[in-house]
């Protein structure tokens, strides 16, 4: 075992040297991969695990928290919902079309393996701009990739987000979140006990798919031949769905003990985990498993992450039983190893031990760092910086048609229509509005589903970027008339080992922590995506929340859009509704000098019309945010909304230009006339006309939503405001259809063609896609 | 041209197929592995340039590197 | 009582929704697996949406050799009627219930999208209910929806009010933008004798009150008052 | 076995891609038609009954009749 092939394996000395002492020996060389397989940062979460540990993880909504395959909330009725969020950038950026499918497959596992049934899928994509051939490459391959995958299996994509940015040029990232419902009684968890019980490898066969390269190529490099290489995993949509099938029989049945998917370090970490979290031994025998090549080696049936491969722990007397389930799926099951009590983790191959390793001491004593974290002068800088003197690249009123031509804000239309949105027949909302709405099958409530989050906030001041993502998220949530429930996180960062990495990592999970117990809604698991760099540096910081809320009776669904001409327009929270408005909140706290940022700070109309990512950004306020949230629920269930939907990037105008505008397949747009009375303090002597205007119109305070209601409701919206001490104000009226959107300051009236927005806003990205 | 899934490359299509194939009485096919035909008219002053330039159009547009091997033919006409 | 068999394939995933759809239609609906030979008695058989086989080589080829499949076949010549929907459309243009085929939508790229529909012809087992000029709306999710037929077929199925069901746009109109670029905008066609219907957009997501669109329950409570055709 | 869309039929794949190879310089490629490449393996006594059998194969499973056409090569190894 020479200090090289350690290396190529992902460990460094001194983990090596921890390994001989806990073996008393040097490793085999499938030791060795199994090693670096448990102890890599995706499955030992070693640099990322103290962190983690601060997040709220406790509520009386909570059925399983961290540490399985799924996080498990618990719904009205003996119902309970299995999410979780997974990334798959790295494989997407080789492989786009069978990295992103493979990904969608991966979480499909994670939640069917809970014995629950997946209801929905989302996913939040990133990518470099589409003036470059490659992003538009990467795009429209993730695209099909999650489309195909996900449309087969019979999944609706009922949400996301997608975001263009230079940052993740030749990185992007590819997450993928599922959602699955189950009767709380039948949770399935993935512990193996049972000393005597057997593991069964169940679905496709094992194959050469995604060993790592590296570690590979030392072994006897003499006899390596192209068909030894490492290969792309390639998914299989349809073996999944009887692998979905078949899973959920077996657990109906109660045929199976433990089941785990076999995902990354495929059954390594299947085989390892289970043991560990149930606290025995287990043997396998590699020479049992099926394999798709000849002649493959314990070493790559162990680390192969072949898709579509599941591993049962049963009772030995069930084994015919659950072999007949799998054959009318037209799969296979079958026995490779068993549970012992030796505490061992043993591989044999023909009859040779290969492998022999304390099982929990394999999972337990994965070396944990905790690497330094400073902000980067840089990016403090940053946050002090203003504009330069470059002239913005449209007036206030063009502004809004840049903005709303800008990929990352306009309709992402192009892409979930390649997604199907409505099978299952269960579907309220999909894409296209605050968040997925669905019924749950035979009830009267439903499920709000939503993945958000602004990384250039994150980017600018990590702290308040992590708040932000999960307020936003819980925003959409409460658009819709639901109450958040809790989130699952994927945290997509640079190298940990770079302290200004690291700081953002830490500090963004800071955010989300206090986020997450502001709101009461607790974190479930996720997953960590760390080394996410390219030549040109780190990806952006992005952590994406998964949230789900309750909508607790369908007949409480609010729409995002605009409904009918005439109906009030009110703006509820924020300190702009609370300057204006003639009923000054009770208890409202003052302005806080210092750190409180300025409304364009990092925002979307600096960054695109500006040309400039800086400044110091809104804060949130968690007690605003979640004053907002009640409101909105409390009126969707006293039925005083016709339409909800949040302020977040591109600020007011966007917000209400895409509330008027209407869904992806509305076939009219409404006009709307608002009045802000804003500026009128305006600075004596200030002459730059835009830092009055534009901070209104494209501001990104947070906490707010452009809300309508019909006008006989009206009175009794505000009245509800100002019982949770809400700042609201009623703004105006919804125009019609066809009409001008039109926002009047003191500063200014500006006017657009709703129709021609629309236009603008749906063609933005089929337009650079070279598609109609 | 002729494009096939690389070798060893899991082909869940050609697998597919070929377990219909057996359903049907077609017990004597094995290895089935489905790809892409593209048939194309090149003008070129020779089949020499027409092959270089196919070749090229594989490398840039027709195959994927990662997951496809590709095979060129020219016909005169 | 009318009995409606829904025929289970490996890889369908409509399966569920169109049984729940018959049954809140009014019928006696349970799924009969692609395994079996006999369809339990049925009085009318659908072939719901899919991936069966994944869709792997076409869309419902390998499907189409099911051992059901002659079962279907026979109850279909005998005049029982039988639906496909979406992939089960298409698994029957594959087994020659229907003419035609579908081929890879003209845009290239999936496509999941509400479309409103226009009834063509209301002289069908599972259009009975509804009446000509109807304008329905419910979701397509295809990739391969893009109906095709021999000019002469074409010519037939048009001249003898065959196609069924026709894409208009949202607003009525006509479509403004591509959904899948089927010949004549033809969403679903039907046999000579009315019994046998495919179509690529989903009744069977559009029968539930409970989430907000009936427009398409029709489609399954059709088969209780279908006695034959009368042209 | 090659299996290409049958003349005169639209094929919207074959026109999507000249009009990328265009759009990267290769102007010389017209008539660009996208089909099937199926390999396969065949236990048969004779090329000939390869053919054969396989020509069945196309006729039953692997070509649609109204969509299709196919043409198979044998290769003896
Ligand atoms: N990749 C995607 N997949 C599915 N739906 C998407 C995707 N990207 C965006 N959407 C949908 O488009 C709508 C707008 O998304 P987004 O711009 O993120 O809105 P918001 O700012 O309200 O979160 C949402 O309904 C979202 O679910
Ligand atoms: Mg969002």
């Amino acid at each position: 075992m020479t200090l090289e092939i350690v290396k190529e394996h992902n460990l460094n000395e001194l983990e090596y040297l921890r390994i001989v002492a806990m073996l008393g020996r040097t490793p085999t060389l499938t030791e060795l991969g199994i090693f670096s397989a448990l102890w890599s940062e995706h499955c030992s979460y070693k640099h990322s695990r103290p962190v983690l540990r601060t997040f709220p993880t406790q509520g009386p909504q909570v059925v399983q928290g961290p540490g399985e395959n799924a996080g498990v909330l618990r719904l009205p009725q003996g119902w309970a919902v299995a999410f979780k969020i997974e990334s798959h950038n790295h494989p997407s950026a080789v492989e786009p079309y069978q990295g992103a499918a493979t990904g969608v497959g991966g979480i499909l596992r994670d939640v069917f393996t809970m014995g629950a049934r997946p209801v929905a899928v989302l996913n939040s994509l990133r990518f470099g701009p589409l003036d470059q051939p490659r992003n538009r490459y990467l795009f429209a391959g993730v695209v099909k990739g999650v489309g195909d995958y996900g449309n087969c299996v019979g999944v609706p994509t009922l949400g996301g987000e997608v975001d263009f940015a230079p940052g993740y040029s030749g990185n992007p990232l590819v997450n993928a979140m599922c959602v699955g419902l189950l009767k709380e009684k039948d949770l399935t968890l993935a512990r193996a006990h049972g000393v005597g019980n057997v593991l069964l490898a169940l679905g496709s066969r094992t194959g050469r798919d995604g060993i790592h390269g590296a570690s590979f190529a030392s072994e006897d490099l003499s006899e390596q031949s192209e068909a030894r290489r490492p290969q792309v995993q390639v998914g299989d949509p349809f073996t999944e769905k009887l692998l979905l099938e078949a899973t959920l029989e077996l657990i109906e049945k109660r045929l199976v003990v433990a089941l785990q998917d076999m995902g990354a370090a495929g059954l390594t970490s299947s085989s390892a985990e289970m043991a560990a979290r149930g606290g025995v031994g287990v043997e396998l025998e590699t020479d049992l498993v099926p394999v798709r090549e000849p002649d493959m080696t314990p070493y790559e049936i162990m680390l192969s992450e072949s898709q579509e491969r599941m591993l049962i722990v049963a009772e030995p007397q069930r084994v015919p039983d659950i072999q007949a389930v799998c054959a009318k799926w037209e799969l296979t099951a079958v026995p490779i190893g068993r549970v012992t009590d030796d505490g061992m983790y043993r591989i044999r191959h023909n009859g040779v031990t290969v492998a022999e390793i304390p099982g929990r001491r394999l999972i337990d004593e994965v070396p944990v760092y905790e690497p330094e974290a400073t902000e980067s002068e840089e990016a403090r800088a940053r946050r002090a910086q203003r504009p330069g003197a470059t002239p913005p690249k449209a007036d206030l009123q063009g502004a809004l048609q840049l903005l709303l031509d800008e990929p990352s804000i306009a309709s992402k239309r192009w892409v979930f229509e390649q997604y199907d949105s409505t099978v299952q027949a269960a579907t309220l909302t999909g894409p296209g509005g605050d968040a997925g709405l669905l019924r749950v099958a035979d009830t009267d409530f439903g499920l709000a589903v939503t993945v958000d989050c602004n990384s250039r906030l994150v980017a600018l001041d990590p702290y308040e970027g992590g708040k932000a993502a999960v307020a936003e998220a819980a925003r959409n949530i409460a658009c819709t008339g639901a109450v958040p429930l809790g989130i699952t996180d994927c945290l997509n960062f640079g190298n940990p080992e770079r302290p200004e990495i690291f700081f953002q990592f830490k500090e963004a999970c800071r955010g989300i922590a206090d986020a997450c117990r502001a709101f009461n809604t607790p974190v479930t698991g996720g997953n960590v995506s760390l080394y996410n760099e390219s030549p040109t540096g780190a990806v952006d910081p992005t952590p994406t929340i998964g949230m789900v809320g309750l909508l607790e009776k369908l007949a409480h669904r609010v729409p995002s859009h605009f409904q009918r001409p005439g109906d009030r327009i009110v703006l509820l929270g924020g300190s702009a509704a609370r300057r204006l408005g003639d009923r000054a909140p009770l208890g409202s706290a003052p302005a806080r000098p210092g750190r409180e940022g300025v409304p364009l700070g990092g925002s979307a109309y600096w960054a695109y019309v500006r040309d400039f990512v800086g400044g110091e950004q809104p804060q949130v306020d968690l007690a605003a945010e979640l004053t907002l949230q009640r409101v909105l629920a409390e009126a969707a269930r006293r039925g005083l909304l016709r339409s909800a939907h949040d302020c977040a990037s591109g600020g007011l105008a966007v917000a209400l230009a895409e509330a008027a505008i209407g869904g992806p397949y509305a076939t009219v747009a409404y006009g709307a006339e608002v009045e802000l009375g804003g500026s009128a303090a305006r600075r004596p002597g200030a002459s730059a006309h835009e830092d009055e205007e534009a901070p209104l119109l494209y501001g990104e305070e947070h906490g707010r939503a452009v809300v309508s209601c019909d006008p006989a409701k009206e009175a009794a919206l505000l009245a509800l405001a100002l019982e949770f001490h809400l700042p609201a104000q009623s703004v105006g009226h919804v125009g019609k259809a066809g009409g001008n959107v039109v926002i009047a300051t003191t500063g200014g009236r500006y006017s657009w063609v709703s129709t021609r927005l629309r236009e603008i806003y749906l063609s933005a990205i089929p337009r650079r896609m070279g598609a109609g | 041209v002729r494009i096939v899934p690389r070798a060893g490359l899991l082909d869940p299509q050609g697998q597919a197929v070929e377990h219909a194939l057996a359903a049907l009485g077609f017990r004597e096919a094995s290895n089935v592995r489905i790809g892409k035909a593209i048939e194309l008219a090149i003008e070129a002053s020779s089949a020499d340039e027409a092959l270089t330039r196919t070749r090229a159009m594989c490398d840039k547009l027709l195959a994927n590197p990662v997951t496809e091997d590709y095979l060129v033919e020219v016909e005169e006409r | 009582m009318k009995k409606v068999a829904v025929v289970r394939f490996p890889g369908s995933n409509c399966d569920f929704d169109t049984l729940h759809s018959a049954i809140r239609a009014g019928t006696e609906a349970y799924f009969v697996w692609h395994r079996e030979t006999e369809l339990g008695g049925a009085d009318a058989v659908i072939l719901p949406g899919g991936f069966s086989y994944g869709d792997y080589l076409r869309s419902g080829a390998i499907a189409r050799f099911s051992p059901i499949m002659p079962a279907v076949q026979r109850f279909a010549q005998d005049g029982g009627p039988v639906l496909g929907i979406c992939n089960g459309f298409q698994i029957m243009c594959e087994a020659g219930l229907l003419p035609g085929a579908l081929m890879r939508n003209s845009q290239l790229t999936f496509v999941s999208r509400p479309v409103a529909l226009r009834v063509e012809q209301t002289d069908t087992a599972f259009t009975n209910l509804y009446r000509k000029g109807d304008l329905l709306r419910m979701p397509v999710a295809h990739g391969d929806g893009r109906y095709v037929a021999e000019p002469k077929t074409l010519r037939e199925l048009e001249a003898t009010g065959r196609v069924v069901v026709r894409y208009v746009g949202l607003d009525g109109g006509p479509i403004d933008r591509v959904i899948n670029g089927s010949v004549n905008d033809i969403a679903g066609v039907a046999n000579a004798e009315g019994n046998v219907v495919g179509l690529m957009p989903h009744p069977d997501r559009a029968a539930d009150p409970a989430i907000g669109n009936t427009d398409g329950l029709r489609f399954f409570a059709s088969v209780l008052s279908w006695e034959g055709a009368v042209r």
